[in-house]
């Protein structure tokens, strides 16, 4: 599965990009969060308000009860601030 | 039509390409957001706009055929720039046409509000004391959802 | 600033004269209003815009000075255009900066509104059938009448 | 007193502006109208429906109740139609 972060998730994670396995058990957003959340400080620290984290499979707004495929590309960023 | 760049772009010239000919229009409207030199009580020197290429894309193209489902467009064009802007540089460019100014102006506030809302761009701006990524705005939600329960015309 | 004239105008170099170093603007919104070259089932070959000269700057510049009263605008400019337009022909610019999008959107919406049932200018069109003066439209006043009641922001 | 007429008020009437000294009895811009109703058939067929004239005096939009004084501008038109 491929996951990006952007904006200030990306930059106190420190990675734009990754691929990862996904373990078994992790099968909607939700429980991606609390995983990633269990991957070190930098992910602690970026994923510790959820209410400030919106995510987006394969380019698309989801729910934290999202189901998640192998394969899928996982978006995290702040609430969006163009225009 | 939309269009994602890093280049700049000239309203007399979108606005001459999207309406030559077309003699049925009789309301362009516009909005075009400029890079402030403050925010709140801090002076900004710059900001870099960051995206999600491909996403923003494909957003642009939702909130586009949206309004087009909402109102009697005869045309529209969204430009969003991204990479580092100075104070008065263009971020945004939209326009609408329509046969008559209601459409276009209601469309032209609709696709700016939902475009903050959901295109996926992210500022970070260069302030005296470092650089600090925007906060969402909450009245930009409110302005977005004010249109949720909306009908066009 | 408002201007009554015959000649046509640029709208990017309209912008850029009133914003130029302006870094405060967040957002510009616009709307021109075209000549079509229908009107209800008739065809329009050309239009000629009759004004009172006079009262027709007297009545923008009140326009534009209520429009300033209601939001906080950084500038605004009101062309409008008179004399003999073929379709495709522009017939009036109007453009405010603000800060904010929301003052910039919804007082250009306000000043087309309201010049359209304030502005002492005429329509008259060329059709097949011969030149007839245009009737205001019950939707005109309807869209000005709305701004009455309500407050600026 | 300067009257002025535009659009089809000014073709129907057959002129775009005169000088004329008012009676001492048209006092108000609604005696003013029925009193040019009676000066000639063009007059007559352009003031017939009084609902769509509107009168502006020294360039300013007033009702058929306003008070008229020597030296007024006073200019009628109907609906306008710009934009």
């Amino acid at each position: 599965m491929k996951l990006l972060y952007f904006a200030w998730l990306r930059t106190k994670i420190g990675i734009a990009e990754e691929q990862i396995d996904l373990p078994p058990e992790v099968r909607d957003v939700g429980a991606l969060l609390r995983w990633l959340q269990g991957r070190g400080a930098g992910f602690a620290e970026a994923l510790k308000d959820l209410s400030v984290v919106r995510v987006a499979v394969n380019q698309d707004y989801v729910k934290f009860d999202h189901k998640l495929r192998p394969g899928d590309e996982v978006a995290l960023f702040p609430p969006v601030t163009g225009g | 039509m939309i269009r994602v760049q890093r280049e700049d772009f000239d309203i007399g010239a979108e606005i001459a390409a999207l309406t030559a000919g077309r003699h049925a229009i009789g309301g362009i409207a516009s909005f075009i957001g400029l890079v402030r030199d403050v925010a709140g009580d801090t002076t900004v020197g710059a900001m870099t706009l960051e995206h999600y290429p491909g996403m923003t894309e494909t957003k642009l193209a939702e909130i586009e055929a949206e309004a087009h489902r909402r109102w009697r467009l005869d045309a529209s064009l969204i430009i969003h720039r991204y990479g580092r802007l100075e104070p008065g540089d263009r971020i945004v460019l939209v326009l609408t046409a329509a046969a008559h100014r209601e459409a276009a102006l209601a469309s032209c506030g609709f696709l700016i509000d939902w475009l903050k809302t959901q295109a996926p761009f992210w500022k970070l701006e260069e302030t005296g004391s470092g650089d600090r990524w925007v906060a969402a705005r909450d009245a930009d939600e409110d302005a977005a959802r004010r249109w949720r329960d909306e009908q066009g015309q």
